[in-house]
């Protein structure tokens, strides 16, 4: 008897969740805040790159984080300093999330020796074990067994420690993703899998690059766990995410999120929004929901958060942003005698 | 009749002349179609052939050369895109283990006309995962071709032949040169799959140079010739086959020899021209044999490292220098 | 909220499908013995092919298909000459049940210069595009894109042929199995994935290696339709197997077929049937139902095929293997001068 | 105190004494664990460690370097098999791209003490994709170190230097040796990785052989010996990095060179040896260095065929004699 393709297999315009006004509870003030820092954070660091790149000052390749800083923010509020993730070619935004110091930051994206990497990585390899920052990839998909990796080391010593590995709808094609996924069932670790859907893959489609609307319904090939959430709702991807992380920790397994959400620039760069893929209703319809926007709107109404708090954090980080950039400025370019250096551990 | 092209522009002139000439041609890949590739090289393509001839795929590397595979070995002519020649890692199997050794493990029976394209090389600030020049790993592996056309002409040419073989084609386009530009003939014609081009003659040092290598070669035999030095570039074109006789012929006059590519010089391609030049010239070698390639690292990101990562013509000059020094 | 890993996480023995007496529907005649010709061909010439090894007269690696014939001779007898299958490094059985020459086949094992591949690829590689054997794989997995490349062909020439990839429960957890079946769905291909499980990869179990228990439930991971079917039963993998083709032709796009099924040799070559992995309760439990016993049984039962015709079959087959063997013996080996040959096309 | 233990029991001992005296160290792969590898390299592993630190995987070879990247990122010391080593194919990316070169990446931060022990080689009847030795893929990556122990000693103690080493380490474990017998000390040591051994002393010509092409190169020499050639016989061990100063030193005396290695001749790393000796001792050269390696096709599968594929001994002192032949 014929089992039915259980997957929805209209190609589907990606379009905003469903509930405009975001999930119905409020977290106390402290999670708002922390949320909020993280995804300011990320928004103003992004901007900021963006436009030093249209300026022509950054060199290599920039894919900007812009518009899924709920992701992020939510996905990673939920984890310790000790807990690792592997992020993607799109990974500044975990980067932020997790802590990273916004001087080395740019200083990265500048190539000059006080960066992350030294000059070395760029904007595709920023990487910060101290800080749980295992290291973006500009190879899609290579991250995910890193992460299991990351997460049977923890298993191993017993530590505690949970890892996560973010990753996109177009990721999940690739057989990387399908290894790691059922090797982490199989095993049992403590890992969760953060899809973060922005309904693209480079300039493809979700829908014409896999009959499925929610990638999460492949966690059941491997006998794990789902969860699907509003990925413009940095609450709801917190709430999600930390069912999974407690689960993990907890010796349940790992769990695969989606969120849903959306990508406010070109794959790469800011400008060439070419509507050729994307309509501009499309992106106005997302940006209606913008996810900073939401968490002040909800938590103002709701008169949980006072609105200068907001603005002090946008202020701050606008202060740290431009304090950054000048010291990467500053910074100088790495000497092309040492150009050999970090090859090997001696 | 010749017009000046870019060279991504006579790649994909001759690729849209070599599918209107064969309907058993098409091209699959990520963001082929609709978006013409990342770096236009299938710009046009979907519009003239439409969605059956130029397929968009999901990200799924191992896949899309798996089903060139098939659909070579089905007799279909398929022009699978590797849009970065790093990407290499995730589906080595299929191009090293099926496309090439089918062939032969299969008793020579089933013929595998793939054509594989790809962007290779540094220079763009793509750092360490995109930006390496593999063609060494592909020429040790029988079964397969490797091309690395370095001009508009051989670009066009080139990916006519490699469509046209009934063997397993790399064609890699170099990075940096997409944007360069030279004459290029209007009609649909092939370059040789392992013959080499000699770019300049010259009687004093033979300077064998690959892709974009060439480019600093012929500027390095410019400045040499200042100097009263006579250079002779030859661009191999082809890695597999090589075309080691026309090097060696021009050692035979020269006698001195530096071979220089971008790829990582420890292993590169270069060594194995090393080796059979100084084997089958020996005794008319009046220098050892000279590299020139990439240091032992990653390549870095960071513009002011990897300028001085890549060869460039100063130290294809200093190289041919040293040579001459030897007496 | 979390959604279920829908796959049923306890570990199950290996053991025989459910319905010990097979499909109820007996086929017509000419069916039951083109089934029956196809596993007795499988079983006859698996069962010499390993008393040679046995004897040291084949060189190599052999992974013998004894067991599982049911799933070759029903899925395979729904193909015609011109739809191309894709085997593995267990491959004799579908070479056979495609309809591969004994002689060539024998003289491959041999090496000898006769061989299909002229003793250049052995066990491993028979391959035979005249007959639609696209080829046997020594890769796990990488045989799954090029039967969807197979198919590409069929619906670039529109020619109405399909393609069959046969695969093991242990290659569904390879990245190209994954790939290859998101491709293929997406392309809305003409293939037809046949999973033979047979409850181990070489020597792990199958509840060692995926949470699953059906890998047929992967499908939906892929917006595919899926069947399982008794493995042990031709009549059952051939009803199957024959919607799915017919969707394949039909334009209906790809599906897949889990067949349940058990080999009774080791892994690789007769011997050494380690009870270690594989207890002899479990071993007896699925030679019980012999594909073949059960086939014939039914059939006599209900009168539908009188047994001297499944006699006559074997007798022919046995007849045709002792001259195979004796023409691969007296194949001269291949010249070591022409070592090079095959390896490019002109 | 030494014993004579085959080469597949050495590792497994170097091993299982490099766990015993390192809790971080654990061994993940296909049927590493309940069946002890299908060439018994982990027998017994299981029992004396437990499930926690030899752990059975599902085939999905990409996820098992992956897992050992992240874990040794995280401090501990995998050793992650890769049965055969034509599966790199489906790995490649984890261990080039990822493994290789994620400390240069990330700016030298990151330690990757990795072990990959894999089987490679041909002469089994395997055919062309289970008998490849694919070295000089890995040895033109850098980040890299790549071991190719020949004797049951150095597999003992390169397996131990492997994994102690602080960087992704392949150690290629040959099918044909597994079953060598030779004296291996019983206590922990470790083999120097860049260290080459001087397995026989001479005077006339020296040979560079690699894995088991030294056994050949060493009957070899016994051969030329009884005609009063004196052969100098030399296994670089590791071919990343490689103690070119040894092959140049020996060369320095014996001003006649032949490498030889059982991979695909063109682009081994027979090359890279070649074009370091004529680069570094081209005044000490009295003929060409020559190689010998495979021809330029996958391996057959035929016992035959296979034995014409394999350098042996008899073209090893073919060759010696060519080079002697040179005046
Ligand atoms: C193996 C591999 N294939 C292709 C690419 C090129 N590439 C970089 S990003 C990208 C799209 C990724 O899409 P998705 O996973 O959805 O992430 P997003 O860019 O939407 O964040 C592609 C195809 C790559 N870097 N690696
Ligand atoms: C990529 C790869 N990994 C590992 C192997 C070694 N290997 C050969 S067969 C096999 C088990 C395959 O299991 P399954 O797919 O269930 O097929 P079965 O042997 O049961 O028919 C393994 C691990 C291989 N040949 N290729
Ligand atoms: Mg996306
Ligand atoms: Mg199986």
């Amino acid at each position: 008897m014929t089992r039915a393709a259980t997957a929805d297999q209209s190609s589907r315009p990606t379009q905003p969740a469903v509930d405009p006004a975001g999930t119905t509870e409020i977290p106390e003030a402290s999670v708002l805040l922390d949320l909020h820092r993280r995804m300011v954070r990320i928004r103003v660091f992004e901007t900021e790159a963006g436009r030093l790149m249209e300026s022509g000052l950054l060199p290599g390749f920039l894919h900007l984080y812009v518009g899924q800083e709920a992701v992020a923010a939510g996905a990673i509020s939920t984890l310790r300093d000790s807990d690792q993730i592997t992020s993607t070619h799109r990974g500044h935004g975990h980067a932020v999330a997790k802590g990273a110091d916004f001087r080395q930051m740019f200083a990265e994206l500048y190539g000059r020796v006080d960066g992350y990497c030294h000059g070395r990585g760029g904007s595709m390899h920023i990487n910060d074990l101290s800080i749980g920052m295992l290291g973006a990839n500009g190879i899609v998909g290579a991250g995910i067994p890193i992460a299991v990796g990351a997460a049977f080391a923890g298993a191993y010593r017993s530590d505690g420690s949970v890892a996560m590995a973010f990753f996109g709808d177009g990721a999940s094609n690739i057989g990387s993703f399908h290894e790691a996924a059922n090797l982490a069932a199989v095993l049992h670790l403590p890992v969760v899998f953060v899809c973060e859907n922005n309904g693209y893959a480079e300039f493809t489609p979700q829908a014409r690059h896999m009959l499925l609307t929610d990638v999460a319904d492949r966690a059941a090939a491997y006998g794990m766990p789902s969860e699907i959430c509003d990925g413009m709702d940095a609450v709801a991807v917190r709430a999600a995410t930390l069912r999974a992380v407690d689960r993990a920790r907890a010796g349940g397994g790992p769990t695969m999120v989606e969120a849903k959400t959306y990508r406010y620039y070109d794959h790469q760069g800011v400008k060439g929004l070419r509507i050729a893929y994307r309509t501009q209703e499309e992106i106005d319809a997302w940006k209606e929901r913008d996810a900073i926007k939401l968490l002040e709107s909800r938590a103002t109404a709701a008169g949980a958060v006072p609105p200068e708090q907001f603005a002090a954090i946008w202020e701050q980080t606008r202060a740290e942003t431009a304090a950054a950039v000048a010291f990467a400025e500053a910074s100088p370019e790495p000497d092309p005698a040492d150009i050999a250096r970090g090859v090997y551990s001696e | 009749m010749t017009r000046t092209l870019t060279y991504v522009k006579a790649f994909n002139e001759g690729l849209a002349q070599v599918m209107r000439d064969d309907d058993d041609v098409f091209v699959a890949g990520e963001d082929v179609a609709g978006y013409g590739g990342v770096f236009h090289m299938f710009d046009g393509l979907l519009s003239e052939f439409g969605p059956r001839r130029v397929v968009d795929t999901p990200i799924s590397e191992a896949a899309i050369i798996g089903l060139g595979v098939g659909a070579a070995a089905r007799g279909l002519r398929p022009v699978c895109d590797l849009m970065f020649m790093d990407f290499l890692g995730v589906c080595m199997d299929q191009v090293v283990n099926q496309a090439a050794k089918m062939k032969f493990m299969y008793g020579g029976s089933v013929k595998v006309p793939l054509t594989i394209t790809t962007a290779a090389g540094a220079g763009l600030g793509a750092a360490a995962q995109h930006s390496q020049s593999l063609e060494a790993w592909l020429a040790h592996t029988p079964g397969l071709k490797v091309v690395m056309p370095a001009t508009p002409a051989d670009a066009k040419g080139m990916i006519i032949s490699a469509v046209r073989d009934d063997n397993p084609v790399i064609v890699m386009l170099n990075k940096v040169l997409l944007g360069s530009k030279g004459e290029v003939p209007e009609e649909l014609y092939e370059t040789p799959i392992g013959k080499a081009a000699t770019l300049r003659t010259g009687d004093d040092v033979t300077v064998v140079a690959l892709g974009r290598m060439t480019v600093e070669a012929l500027a390095a035999a410019e400045e040499l010739a200042a100097d009263g030095v006579s250079v002779e570039v030859i661009d191999p074109r082809s890695v597999q086959p090589l075309d080691t006789d026309t090097i060696v012929a021009s050692v035979g006059r020269t006698n001195r020899v530096l071979v220089v590519h971008e790829a990582v010089r420890f292993g590169g391609i270069g060594a194995e021209i090393a080796a059979q030049v100084q084997e089958a010239a020996f005794d008319y070698l009046d220098a050892p044999v000279l590299r020139l390639g990439a240091p032992f690292t990653p390549v870095p990101f960071s513009p002011v490292l990897e300028r001085a990562y890549i060869p460039d013509r100063t130290r294809i000059a200093d190289g041919c220098r040293r040579l001459l020094e030897r007496r």
